[in-house]
């Protein structure tokens, strides 16, 4: 089962994502008001719900679990980095996306809205904590530290959220993301869409567990030096 | 737990009179960030007033990373740092007493700002309660945060560049909702104010009790 | 006896290399230990680990009773450590930071003065801030800061170093105590002559192993196996 | 005196490369910073276009003092440091060659922030030229400065309070000059960004003479 | 002889502490003199002030030529110190911190691995960045770095401290080597067997001066007066 989960979701995933670009690029109709552009919703959306939910919520949910002492354990240190890792991706891909969906609807690369905003303090918050995996310390320490940070972290998005939101709602309406594509929506657009979520999310499963894969390689590959360490940490003493 | 925070406290404050570095260091670098504010976006009288609350904020802001790298400067070098978790001090009360001590330089720091501020920008403040609720609750949010991620932080070397870029975003909502509070107070807009002091209140409360939870594990090792 | 210290084929790591490499040493309260060996052996690695401030990467071991594969924090309080660097606050007198510990152990401050006094640190220098004292001095306040604290495991890293002739004598009669009144003390030197002649239990430290153990010169409570 | 110079430049750079403290922790705080910045003065977008000169060059202050602390740093303990005051090095060598590590690192930082403004704020450059000037000058005055201040902000429990205190208001003429110049660069105002880019000559070309001068004596003990 | 060291009342300063109240000491260049003394006699201070590294408030001195009344840069440049602190980079490997020092001197930095391999820096050891040495392995280090630069001033701050037997016999070659190549020593410790046997002249100091004068071990060009 699990064999068979490793050999085909990577493949699965990128299947999915090509038909979704096909669909979108090819299929569904040009939008009345964007034209063709509006087919970058098929993709930025779905690439930042990854990366906002999908991958802090993976982050938050291993820290708990590691700092939890019952379910202590490495693995959950791993997943959380790998988790962020593929996140930061995913957060400048929605950046990317969604600049390049902004020149031409916004006339802007960027525009200090809500959402782009915290979207940029998130990124901050996943860059601060690649630093702080940076920084040369023990494993656990290592691990405790991050997994602090990541929850510290995960817990202050529903604040950045709601203050950003009111911060600039406040001063302005929502001139932004008031484009309500609900009523225009075309059937196959409406496929196209859900299937974009499904493809990425895939896309980011396959992506994390491979750098997982990868974290728990180097630890096992760490086991064996381990072994080969300690004799020749032994034989230090007996040339001594 | 209060004991020890007590104890601890006690430590953090009697070596900061002692060395007096907050006093002629990170004071006057708080008086400093607010004039550099105004050289950069002066010499506009209006502009400056306008965002005077924006630059009360910042330099508040940045002081308080300051006010972290000194806090935790003053648990020592490694060594110093290492036996003190060998005396079996209970964390949350390590965590509680140093955001005591650090809360209350912060007030020391707001009220310096706040001087400068009616002093140097001709603001006037029409409802010092929400400005007085405001700076209380975001030096609680504030001290917190940085006792928190001074723990995550590591050694001295590493820390003074790595803590401002670890603690700076988390800071972001008090930021805002500081501005915004700050701009209530100054036009009166008591009633809008109530959503901003609840961000503050929300920040300082989870804050506290993050720290209270999660530094006896951070502190382990 | 009761055991104080009992480590079977433990492992510490730091960065990436195994600073021990499957030690085993057993020893009972009371007891006093040196640890000899060369540069690198590993002393200083293993004080850490009976500390708690190192984890227990592969093997087993409990140290007063606590499991070092577990949270150590209990541990640790019970623990005085005396290192190659001297953890003291620098900007507080010696007084003052041993009414730190001694408070933050619980314990009655009011034999801080003797302590301090008994290590010679009077007058002038105890009213200086201990970052500005000599070397030697610095360690004399944390072994009174040991003497006050009466830990039930003292650590000592090479206690004799940096301390002149009479403060030495004072370790040989300051560890007798404390062995006397139970507690158990391992300590490392490269001074094999001046630890041998304290202590009970002899071992020698290679590559990151114990290779060696014997009997000391004191003879209380003996345990050479 | 170039000979030292080239040692201390790959003695520093060579640190750098090896623990990557610039790269994780300093650049990240500068993009932090801007968006601070926007923050505290945002969310209209008119007023931040026109303050967008001044958040650069405040960022590229702020982030310099943390390029300051981290160039100490690099220097090592007390016991480091007086070591190599025991090896004869000429000390006006010294200066350059921490000044020229840091001037490198410096222009990195310039880079990106350009990059960040041109995306962020929307701004226009009509003047590169005047742009470039700015910055490489700017960039040889503070280094300069920075290292110079850091020899004077003694050890690092101190220094990472007390160094932005010093440093900050010595800066304050680049922060005027380059606010100004950058305008001109945006405006094409060339004919008035002559004198600003002049200011910012002057305080480079001071300040590395200074350095020449006064670091001997200063490190001398 | 040539005079290598000469302090006539020589005061110093630390705070407002007089940590040196009237040194009198004259070396000729050659000598191994040991530094003997209570904790907090001054000996550190007595190293430091011959080093250049803290000034001369009161009294008169030479060291090699310089007048330490006057700019001492040129002295530092001829002086090398193993203090009680390490003074290496902790990111660079030890070759990488010799390599630094040996340019800066404008030596031959050729020696280097000899230098290492002699105080036993090599395989393993020689490719960890030196803040993760032990203790004993970093003041080895130091070791290394006085014998690839030969200064003409060695000051040592208790050089045997930390160190292992066999690095400890080390030191002593490495002194008469030095000695022999005409430099001159200026060794503190609070193991008088140990250095003794390898002085020309023995010094104690009590109370920041130094009390008394005799000749050591070594003999080798002993001036005792
Ligand atoms: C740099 C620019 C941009 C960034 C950083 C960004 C970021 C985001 C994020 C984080 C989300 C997920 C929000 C959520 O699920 O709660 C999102 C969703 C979305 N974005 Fe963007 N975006 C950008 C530009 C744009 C542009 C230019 C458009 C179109 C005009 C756009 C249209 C959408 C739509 C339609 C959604 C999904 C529907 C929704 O949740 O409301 N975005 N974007
Ligand atoms: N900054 C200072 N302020 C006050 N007193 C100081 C200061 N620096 C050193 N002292 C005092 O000067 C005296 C001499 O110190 P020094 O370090 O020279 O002693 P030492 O002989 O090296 O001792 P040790 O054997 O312990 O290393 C000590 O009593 C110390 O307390
Ligand atoms: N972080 C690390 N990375 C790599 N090696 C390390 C690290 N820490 C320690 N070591 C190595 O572990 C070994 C044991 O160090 P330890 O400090 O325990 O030795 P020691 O017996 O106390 O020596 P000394 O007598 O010199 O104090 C040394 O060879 C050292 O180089
Ligand atoms: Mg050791
Ligand atoms: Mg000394």
């Amino acid at each position: 089962m699990r064999k068979q989960l490793d050999r085909w979701l990577g493949p699965l995933a990128f299947v999915l994502v090509a038909l979704d670009v096909w669909l979108g690029l090819w299929i569904t109709p040009p939008d009345q008001v964007q034209g063709d552009y509006v087919r970058l919703v098929y993709v930025h959306p779905a690439v930042a719900w990854v990366a906002l939910y999908v991958a802090f919520g993976m982050a938050g949910l291993c820290s708990v679990l590691y700092l939890w002492p019952r379910t202590r354990s490495l693995a959950f240190d791993y997943a959380a980095a790998a988790a962020v890792e593929v996140g930061v991706v995913f957060t400048i891909l929605t950046c990317i996306t969604g600049a390049i969906w902004g020149r031409p609807t916004w006339g802007v690369w960027w525009t200090w809205d809500a959402r782009l905003t915290s979207t940029a303090l998130l990124a901050v918050m996943f860059l601060g904590y690649l630093a702080l995996r940076r920084v040369p310390a023990e494993p656990h320490v290592r691990a405790r530290r991050c997994a602090v940070m990541a929850l510290v972290a995960a817990v202050d998005v529903p604040i950045v959220h709601f203050s950003v939101n009111w911060w600039n709602t406040l001063h302005q309406g929502a001139t932004v993301l008031n484009a309500n594509l609900s009523p225009r929506i075309h059937g196959s657009m409406a496929w196209t869409l859900l299937l974009s979520f499904i493809a990425f999310t895939l896309l980011f499963v396959w992506m994390v567990i491979a750098r997982y894969r990868l974290e728990v390689l180097r630890h096992s590959g760490e086991n064996k030096d381990l072994d080969r360490a300690l004799s020749e940490r032994r034989a230090e003493g007996a040339e001594a | 737990m209060f004991r020890d925070a007590a104890l601890v406290a006690g430590r953090d404050l009697r070596i900061e009179l002692r060395s007096r570095v907050v006093l002629w260091q990170v004071l006057p670098f708080s008086v400093l960030a607010l004039l550099l504010f105004a050289f950069a976006f002066g010499p506009s009288q209006a502009r400056l007033v306008q965002s005077a609350p924006g630059l009360f904020w910042l330099a508040l802001l940045f002081s308080t990373v300051l006010f972290a790298q000194r806090s935790r400067a003053l648990e020592g070098s490694p060594a110093t740092r290492e036996a003190a978790r060998l005396l079996g001090l209970d964390p949350a009360g390590v965590f509680l007493g140093k955001t005591v001590a650090l809360f209350l330089e912060l007030v020391v720091l707001e009220v310096l700002l706040v001087v400068g501020l009616l002093l140097l920008f001709h603001v006037v403040v029409v409802s010092w309660l929400v400005l007085i609720a405001a700076c209380l609750l975001a030096a609680l949010g504030l001290a917190s945060a940085s006792v928190l991620y001074g723990a995550l932080s590591g050694e001295a070397r590493i820390r003074s560049t790595l803590l401002p870029v670890l603690l700076l975003p988390i800071l972001a909502p008090v930021l805002i909702a500081g501005v915004r509070s700050f701009q209530a107070a100054i036009k009166d807009g008591a009633g809008l104010s109530g959503r901003w002091l609840g961000v503050l209140a929300v920040f300082s409360v989870v804050y506290t009790g993050l720290g209270i939870a999660l530094y006896g594990p951070l502190e382990e090792n | 006896m009761v055991s104080a210290i009992s480590l079977q084929s433990a492992v510490a790591v730091a960065g990436r290399f195994p600073v021990l490499a499957g030690v085993d040493l057993n020893l009972e309260e009371g007891t006093v230990c040196a640890v000899l060996g060369a540069n690198g052996a590993g002393k200083t690695s293993l004080l850490r680990l009976l500390a708690g401030l190192t984890a227990l990467e592969r093997g087993a071991g409990t140290v007063l009773g606590a499991d070092l594969t577990k949270n150590t924090s209990g541990l640790r309080a019970n623990v005085g450590l005396m290192g190659h660097g001297v953890g003291l606050y620098e900007e507080l007198l010696p007084r003052e930071n041993l009414a730190f510990m001694i408070k933050a152990a619980r314990l009655d401050p009011s034999g801080i003065p003797e302590a301090l006094d008994r290590v010679g640190i009077r007058g002038r220098i105890a009213a200086t801030p201990v970052g500005q004292l000599s070397a030697g001095q610095q360690r004399r306040v944390v072994l009174a800061s040991l003497v006050a604290r009466r830990p039930r495991l003292w650590l000592l890293d090479e206690p004799h170093a940096s301390l002149d002739a009479q403060a030495r004598d004072l370790v040989g009669s300051v560890l007798e105590e404390a062995a006397a009144g139970g507690a158990t003390v391992v300590a490392t030197s490269h001074e094999p002559d001046i630890v041998i002649p304290l202590a009970d239990v002899v071992v020698t430290m290679a590559g990151g192993v114990v290779t060696e153990r014997y009997a000391g010169g004191r003879m209380g409570l003996s345990d050479v196996s």
